[in-house]
């Protein structure tokens, strides 16, 4: 016969306000098993778990039920009590009194009764708990950082400052990101190649950190501390071993006149390249859609001259499978192209940018060496509007979300357009200012003040164009909505961050769970920031959501410092929660049949197969077994199973079934 | 029938979302009907098609059964193997000629407390229109001598 | 092909020509139109802000006889009518607590059957073969006006681009016209009040002729009654506010394919507009 | 049936296999399963038309195992259950001889993808009389398809023979043995029939071959073959998926498309 | 005892009449969707005609497949255990065969045993059985091999043999008496008819008393294996027989209340005596198959000084997989031991 403990929580008035928990309390103490129920207004406090282990020693409990608030809150809290307190923590349940029942009803008999009937539930449900033990597996000390933008960087370089091995995967031939590609960055207005680059070049020679440029992750099988992780490194056409840079084959490519990706459409640049000065490494990519020889047969004018002989026509894409340890994804987030705004022409207008194409436009290294001359005709605008919320904040966008950084950085352009054009103006159409962050808003009432950018609070709602100009038609709404028409040279629109095309493709390879808008999901919005809920798999910077630079370093810090923790073991130990194929003496073995039917149930690859061998070596029987390290607990397997074979640690089905018979 | 005839509705809900999304019902102090009784299990695909029957067996009037939206499965594809389960358990429920207004099978995501409350209460009042699962209670102790 | 026709009282009246073009190309294309019998009024413009069940009893009524008709499909030319017939389907699909209402204030049943088309959807249709039968490409440059109910609101008539459509466009170029990049293809004309504030009507209207000249077009092609009559009846009024005399006409896009098709100039009603149909050989402004 | 049994008593003789299982006159009309172990008692065999049971439902039974390899003279529903047999890992290539018959025609076949290949030739899918009875049970109301049912199961007695027939029911120890929980009652009373039937064709759905053996087995006539038939021909229906067609496993309950159609779930 | 009379078929409808009237519920065998099966019925038009067999036995009227036994409630603090009456209604079985209505003693044999078990006896004091001379048989059939014959009043408290414009009731108990005495006009002395003329011929298969002489001896014999190895171990034979006895005590129970199930069960089921620990004593069908056989025909005779068999034929008629019981036993009689 079970001795169980139940433990009644008002969780002050939040419980006891709507349930009777004196009544409850003495209910309880009639259920079959349960020697030992009383109620305390905050179990949760010392006072409160001191009390259940008191009870737990005084009455020897072998099962306890707390009453309280969600498991999903407390029930970590619980079972480490009860542990400290001699019994097995997973002896210990949680009735929802308080999500499920006092919050969410009338007060009254029902709701008492229900409470009552939820702790009975559980009782039924503890009698048939086994003792479970947490389960230990290693760690692979070796982190992999997949996108090598700002927040990868930082990541990459505070994991191996830490002492621990880390890969750095990045899709396109060089890291840097988005940041190096920005001109200058708010609100200090510095240069941000001069303080990326110094980051980039630190990267590719710390000697802890190993480079993947132009590499995808194709696959990734296992868990927590024992990931393998399948790279797929694109093939650069190009010995890297044998290529010093020298830039001669990207001097002599025939191929010019192709649009440019750094410099965002704006620019051109050869079939085999390096996507900018600084790349790191500087190593050039042959570009198959277009290069001569892959379009045609013929050229080969690199190979021709390259001094090392490094070109390789015949190279292969490679694929590379990495023992990781853990992963952090730092895949950054992609902008709204201007073809998405039907009422600003679905981007047939040159003259209407985006936000980084400006940035281009304002970088000494871009298309136009920092002139401002606008896209059409390259005569320098004389009237530029800016429209912040372009597409953010817009439903009917599909981006109801606030972008967060185009308040910053569009005061940044209307500024620096104004300290390139000192005669030009500048019309900023917003809708609020978010400016908050340090220095931000003094930032703006910059541009507004010195730099006399002209603000006008209202939505953009037409532009087209009319002898070369570009009518935008606004209204401004601090004026009683009077419309407000202006003949611009050239309109930017901070277009709303968005994530990164085929991040919901990534996240399904990972198993990481993600948002509507594909943005991955952290485990807990406020307490677990940059974790996923796949254990060993955390997030920095906008791929989780839009975020600014200070930010991004932050959270890349953040995360770097959960990998270092979590490398500071030699194994970890997992929650229990895992299913387990049954073993019954011979000459049964186990009631598993061997169809594997379950296999394809399990979405983690988890289900092996084990032979049951004779002491001959003969093979009596071929199993399903369960790879508890992979098994992450859904149970898909055990609803799968007909011989009910498998069952579940802690959902099992005698713990379910005795639930059932309660009710 | 008793007048006052108050159904009993059991859930069988997935930890990571509808049970979630329960939760955030109460945190946001949405309130619903009592005649509900969760049961917890880690995803809709550890849901059993015997536990709905045992659910039935045991006196539940109405039967709710819910998990994570597709594509947000915190396992990935739990619920998708739930889904199939539920299709092909549903059709045979119909064949058997089971009561399916009595079992409700929906989505419910973390961030859905209203929808949550929502459902309860419509699963609620359509099975106290209904009344006491009277067909089924007969089969229970027939051909016991 | 066989389709349902709902002409609507535009088609009777005002824009006689529309109808005409409409069955005269349809028929030169070897489209059977089968007109509802005993239609009426579809609720544009009033209906909706009067009594909603009165708005979406209206057009169901005229589905339901083409239901009753036997077909699953209908042609309204007029831009109101068929937004107004497509609101009250999707109404009607939405709510389907309405329908046992609607059914008994129409006295007959209702099932949503009916596919609803306009007459660019029509011909978008017959494209090749409009381009097979032209004999007399419409060698011009033109202003392809769409209007507001063509394409707006978009959840309901969930047709073509609903800023810078181009099914227009499209089918303009299929028959040998060039259409100009203009940007006011879903400006408003002034609609309604064609009747009651004329003023409105030659502001508005008259920024759309003065512009489609500006870019050069030799005429501007709609596919609504409302923004021809505004357009072409009110013509005076606009050439008045703009103290400019504008010649340039307000074709329907029927008109044009019948053109292009050869057929007779009025067979296709051209000589019911009150701005000739003739092509200078530089259009537009006539001094 | 003379050129089967000629290469019967071949194998036999020449040893490869130890026993022949297929049809033999059993009490009056009735053709019952026959294992001819010696070469002499080939000629027992029979095959015409009254040979309706489904052999492969012994193929997997340890004490038939244990003869050695044996030949089954297999009709195509026996076919299709040693195919999906395979799929599901109870036999090997090469485990069996399958002297796959087909009207007139006989082939000899030892392996799945063989199978597979000889299947994939054939039509599936129920005939003509069980399709009116699928459909004459649609056409019930759902609550008079609950009474039929009702009616049809008070007389079931849980002898299992429906179970036992069945070639897929191959387990060592069925769901129905399973007593930490009990989660179907061992009574026949009303519940625990529900229950059991419930069990046996959702175990079923997706592996029925639909041979119909369980409702030719059952000794009070319940037509519980309609059951597995109704969830196999959704399963059809929904998926695309049949048993007993495939040489690697493709169960429709273990595998998924993220766009799965249904229109129940709110 | 036996006296013997002449009953006509048009009498029959006043004895039902006078049965029901004594407030006796008549069970007979019926015609439902093509099957014979015991039925309760009011007027002898609803009894089935022509019939070999109902395809279940008569020993559910005594022995159901699932009875309570007891019940409880769980209190806090108590059990309340309530003990089931059982419900015996006074009942006339009509029309089963003498092989059925033989079986009953081999029922009673075990019910009486050492444990006299209330259920069983409670529904048997308040059963009569009427039983019904056959005038055929089929394959199946052999109750002339196992000491029965298809005219053999034992078991039955009045047999009636068809015969031209009726039927020869024979009389045979206290219990006959008294259904007589219900309606004596109805029943006409009669003299007595060559019933062996009148009812079905089964020709005796197999020398029974040598067969049980010598299955102890071939116990470890092949035969058995042999038999079962087309057995596909369901329950159907057991199920389908008059005599098997053989039950599973099942408990349904929840936290609040349960109750204790008396079950039909099988000896040809593997599960039938799995032990916890996973080891089987009769762990291949061939060793279940025999202990079926030995069980009829080997340890009721040493037990009970009966056969455990009646040689109805039921369980060769029920099988999946025609296993034909007669075929199988002339098969071991003849095996050399």
């Amino acid at each position: 016969m079970s001795r169980i403990g139940v433990f009644t929580c008002h969780c002050g008035e939040n419980i006891g306000a709507t349930v009777d928990c004196v009544k409850v309390a003495e209910m309880c103490k009639d259920i079959p098993g349960v020697v030992h129920s009383v109620e305390y207004k905050y179990m949760c406090s010392d006072p409160g778990q001191r009390q259940m282990q008191e009870a737990i020693k005084e009455h020897q409990l072998d099962g306890v039920v707390v009453a309280a608030c969600s498991p999903r809150m407390h029930e970590p809290t619980f079972r480490r009590a009860a542990g400290d307190a001699g019994i097995n923590p997973y002896m210990c349940e949680m009735a929802n009194l308080r999500e499920h029942c006092s919050w969410v009803h009338e007060k009254g008999d029902a709701t008492t009764q229900k409470a009552a009937d939820l702790i009975r539930v559980l009782v039924e449900k503890v009698k048939h708990n086994e003792p479970l033990h947490p389960i230990k597996v290693p760690v692979t000390r070796t982190a992999m950082v997949i996108g090598g933008g700002v927040g990868g960087i930082q990541v990459a370089l505070d994991i191996a400052n830490g002492g621990h091995k880390v890969v750095l995967v990045e899709k396109s031939p060089s890291i840097g990101g988005h940041m190096s590609q920005l001109s200058e960055t708010f609100p200090t207005l510095d240069c941000s190649q001069c303080i990326l680059t110094p980051r980039m070049v630190e990267a590719a020679q710390h000697p802890n950190i190993t480079l993947m440029t132009y590499s995808e992750v194709e696959k990734v099988d296992g868990f927590i501390g024992n990931f393998k992780v399948t790279v797929r490194k694109k093939a650069r056409k190009l010995d890297e071993k044998l290529c010093t840079g020298c830039g001669l084959c990207i001097q002599k490519c025939p191929n010019k006149k192709i649009s440019d990706e750094f410099n965002e459409g704006l620019g051109t640049r050869t079939a085999i390249y390096v996507p900018f000065p600084q790349a790191v490494p500087n190593k050039p990519v042959i570009d198959l859609q277009n290069c001569t020889y892959y379009k045609t047969g013929k050229c080969k004018v690199c190979e021709k001259m390259c001094p090392t002989n490094a070109i390789r026509f015949d190279q292969e894409d490679e694929l590379v499978t990495l023992d990781i340890g853990a992963i952090v994804l730092a895949t950054g987030f992609k902008l709204m192209k201007t073809d998405a705004f039907p009422e600003y022409g679905y981007g047939k207008h040159k003259d209407i940018i985006d936000g980084m194409q400006f940035e281009r436009l304002a970088s000494a290294s871009g298309p136009t060496s920092g002139v401002m001359k606008r896209p059409s005709d390259g005569k320098e605008p004389e009237t530029v509007v800016f429209i912040a919320c372009s597409g953010s904040r817009d439903r009917a966008k599909g981006v109801p979300y606030c972008s967060k950084i185009c308040c910053m950085y569009t005061a940044k352009h209307a500024m620096l357009y104004k300290h390139k054009v000192h005669s030009g103006k500048a019309y900023v159409f917003y809708m609020d200012i978010r400016a908050a962050g340090k220095d931000y808003d003094e930032f703006v009432r910059r541009a507004i003040e010195e730099d006399e950018v002209k603000y006008i609070r209202g939505r953009v709602s037409k532009i087209y164009e009319e002898d070369g100009k570009l009518i935008v038609m606004g209204a401004d709404t601090l004026m009683g909505g009077e419309p407000v028409v202006i003949k611009a040279d050239m309109v930017v629109l901070a277009t709303a961050v968005q994530s990164n095309d085929r991040s919901e493709e990534l996240a399904q390879t990972l198993h990481v769970s993600y948002d509507s808008y594909g943005f991955f999901a952290e485990a807990h919005p406020k307490l677990r920031p940059v974790e996923t809920n796949t254990a060993g798999i955390f997030l920095a910077g906008a791929c989780q959501a839009p975020r600014d630079i200070p930010e991004t370093v932050a959270q890349a810090s953040g995360a770097a410092a959960k990998v270092v923790g979590l490398f500071s073991n030699d194994e970890l130990t997992r929650e229990p929660i895992v299913a387990v194929v049954n073993r019954q003496a011979a000459p049964v073995y186990s009631t598993c049949v061997g169809c594997f039917l379950c296999q394809g149930a399990c979405p983690y690859q988890a289900i092996e197969q084990e032979e049951i061998k004779a002491r001959s070596g003969e093979v009596i029987m071929t199993l399903a077994r369960i790879n508890p390290g992979l098994c992450q607990g859904c149970g898909t397997c055990v609803a799968t199973c007909r011989t009910k074979a498998i069952d579940l640690q802690g959902f099992s089905n005698e713990q379910i079934y005795a639930e059932l018979m309660t009710l | 029938m008793d007048e006052k005839f108050e159904p009993k509705i059991t859930a069988f809900v997935c930890n990571w979302c509808t049970y979630a999304g329960a939760d955030l019902t109460g945190t946001s102090r949405i309130k619903y009907q009592s005649n509900v009784r969760v049961l917890r299990v880690p995803c809709t695909g550890r849901i059993d098609y015997m536990m709905v029957l045992k659910a039935l067996h045991k006196g539940a009037d109405g039967v709710i059964v819910s998990g994570c939206h597709p594509n947000d499965c915190h396992y990935t594809s739990g619920n998708y193997h739930a889904r199939r389960r539920w299709m092909v358990f549903k059709k045979m429920m119909e064949v058997m000629g089971v009561d399916m207004r009595r079992i409700t099978f929906s989505w419910v995501s973390a961030a859905e407390g209203a929808r949550w409350a929502q459902l309860v209460n419509e699963v609620t009042d359509q099975v106290r229109a209904l009344g006491p699962y009277a067909e089924f209670r007969q089969i229970i102790g027939a051909g016991i001598e | 092909m066989r389709i349902g026709y709902y002409p609507g009282c535009s088609l009777l009246g005002s824009s006689r020509e529309f109808d005409e073009s409409t069955r005269a190309v349809l028929k030169a294309l070897d489209v059977e139109l089968v007109e509802v019998a005993d239609w009426n009024c579809c609720g544009a413009s009033s209906a909706h802000i009067l009594n909603h069940e009165l708005s979406i009893a209206l057009p169901a009524r005229i589905l339901a006889l083409a239901e009753q008709a036997g077909l699953t499909e209908i042609l309204a030319p007029c831009a109101a009518c068929s937004n107004r017939l497509l609101s009250a389907q999707q109404e009607l699909e939405k709510h389907p607590e309405m329908l046992a209402g609607i059914e008994k204030a129409i006295e007959m049943p209702y099932k949503g059957t009916v596919k609803i088309v306009n007459i660019l959807e029509v011909l978008d249709r017959l494209k090749d073969l409009i381009a097979a039968k032209t004999v007399e490409p419409f060698a011009k440059k033109v202003a392809s006006y769409y209007g507001c109910l063509l394409v707006r609101p978009p959840r309901v008539v969930n047709f073509d681009r609903p800023e810078d459509p181009q099914s227009m466009d499209r089918m303009l170029r299929a028959v040998g016209a060039t259409p100009v990049e203009w940007p006011f293809k879903t400006e408003c004309c002034g609609a309604a009040f064609s009747v009651t504030r004329t003023d409105i009507v030659a502001k508005l209207s008259g920024k759309l002729v003065q512009d489609a000249v500006k870019r050069g077009a030799d005429a501007i092609v709609v596919a609504c009654p409302m923004c021809h009559s505004n357009l072409d009846l009110r013509r005076a009024e606009i050439n008045e506010y703009l103290q400019q005399e504008y010649a340039i006409p307000a074709m329907f896009i029927t008109q044009v394919v019948g053109l292009a098709l050869g057929l007779d100039p009025k067979a296709l009603g051209l000589h019911r507009h009150m701005v000739p149909v003739e092509f200078a050989e530089t259009a537009g402004v006539q001094s | 049936m003379e050129a089967v049994n000629q290469r019967a008593k071949e194998l036999l003789e020449k040893g490869e296999i130890k026993a022949v299982l297929g049809y033999a006159k059993g009490t009056g009309h009735v053709r019952r399963p026959h294992f001819a172990r010696k070469a002499g008692q080939v000629d027992q065999l029979v095959l015409d038309a009254a040979c309706l049971q489904n052999l492969a439902v012994y193929v997997t039974k340890h004490e038939v195992k244990k003869l050695g390899k044996v030949a089954v003279i297999a009709l195509p529903a026996t076919q299709r259950a040693i195919l999906q047999l395979m799929a599901e890992r109870q036999l090997r290539d090469g485990e069996l001889v399958i002297l796959a018959v087909d009207g007139e025609a006989v082939k000899e076949l030892d392996s799945a993808a063989a199978l597979e290949e000889h299947l994939a030739l054939k039509a599936q899918g129920l005939d003509a009389k069980d399709k009116a009875l699928l459909a004459e049970l649609d056409a019930m109301s759902r609550e008079q398809r609950w009474v039929y049912w009702q009616n049809e199961l008070s007389r079931c007695m849980k002898c299992y023979a429906c179970r036992n027939s069945c070639p897929m029911c191959y387990c060592g120890t069925c769901t129905m043995d399973c007593n930490r929980p009990q989660w179907v009652p061992v009574a026949s009373h009303g519940i625990g029939n529900l229950e059991y039937h419930a069990v046996r064709t959702m175990h079923l759905a997706g592996r029925c071959v639909e041979c119909g053996e369980c409702g030719r087995a059952c000794p009070v006539g319940i037509p519980v073959h309609l059951l597995t038939f109704a969830a196999e021909e959704s399963i059809h229906e929904q998926f695309g998926q049949r048993a007993g067609a495939k040489a690697k496993l493709d169960y429709a309950l273990s595998t998924f498309k993220t766009d799965d159609k249904e229109s129940f779930i709110r | 005892m036996a006296n013997t009379y002449n009953l006509s078929h048009e009498s029959l409808n006043s004895l039902f009449g006078a049965l029901r009237k004594d407030g006796r519920r008549i069970m007979a065998p019926v015609e439902a969707g093509g099957r014979t099966e015991l039925a309760e019925v009011e007027t002898p038009a609803q009894v089935a005609s022509d019939y070999l067999q109902t395809i279940l036995s008569a020993k559910e009227v005594a022995f159901p497949k699932v009875e309570r036994l007891l019940s409880y409630t769980i209190a806090p603090g108590q059990v309340d255990l309530k003990d089931t009456e059982p419900k015996a209604v006074p009942t006339v079985l009509f029309g089963v065969r003498p092989c059925e209505a033989k079986a009953f003693g081999a029922l009673d044999a075990v019910f009486n045993w050492d444990y006299r078990d209330k259920f069983f006896n409670a529904r048997i004091e308040q059963l009569a059985v009427i039983g019904l001379s056959c005038t055929k048989a089929d394959e199946a059939c052999f109750c002339t091999s196992v000491g029965g014959g298809p005219a053999d009043a034992t078991g039955s408290d009045i047999l009636l043999t068809p015969k031209e414009g009726g039927y020869l009731a024979e009389v045979c108990t206290e219990k006959g008496a008294a259904i007589l005495n219900l309606a004596p006009d109805l029943f006409k002395p009669g003299n007595g008819v060559d019933k062996a003329a009148i009812t079905a011929k089964v020709e005796q298969a197999f020398d029974q008393p040598a067969l049980t002489t010598k299955l102890p001896g071939i116990f470890e014999s092949e035969v058995w294996t042999d038999q079962a190895l087309r057995c596909i171990g369901c329950g159907a034979c057991a199920f389908v027989c008059p005599t098997c006895v053989c039950f599973d005590i099942q408990e349904e129970a929840d936290p609040k209340k349960g109750e204790r199930l008396r079950c039909w069960d099988s000896c040809g089921f593997h599960l039938f005596t799995l032990h916890a620990s996973g080891h089987n004593p009769r762990e291949v069908q061939g060793a279940r198959w025999r202990q079926r056989v030995y069980h009829k025909f080997s340890y009721y005779p040493e037990r009970y000084d009966m056969l455990g068999c009646v040689g109805c034929g039921k369980c060769t008629r029920a099988c999946p997989v025609d296993m034909n019981l007669k075929e199988h036993l002339i098969e071991a009689a003849g095996v050399k031991a």
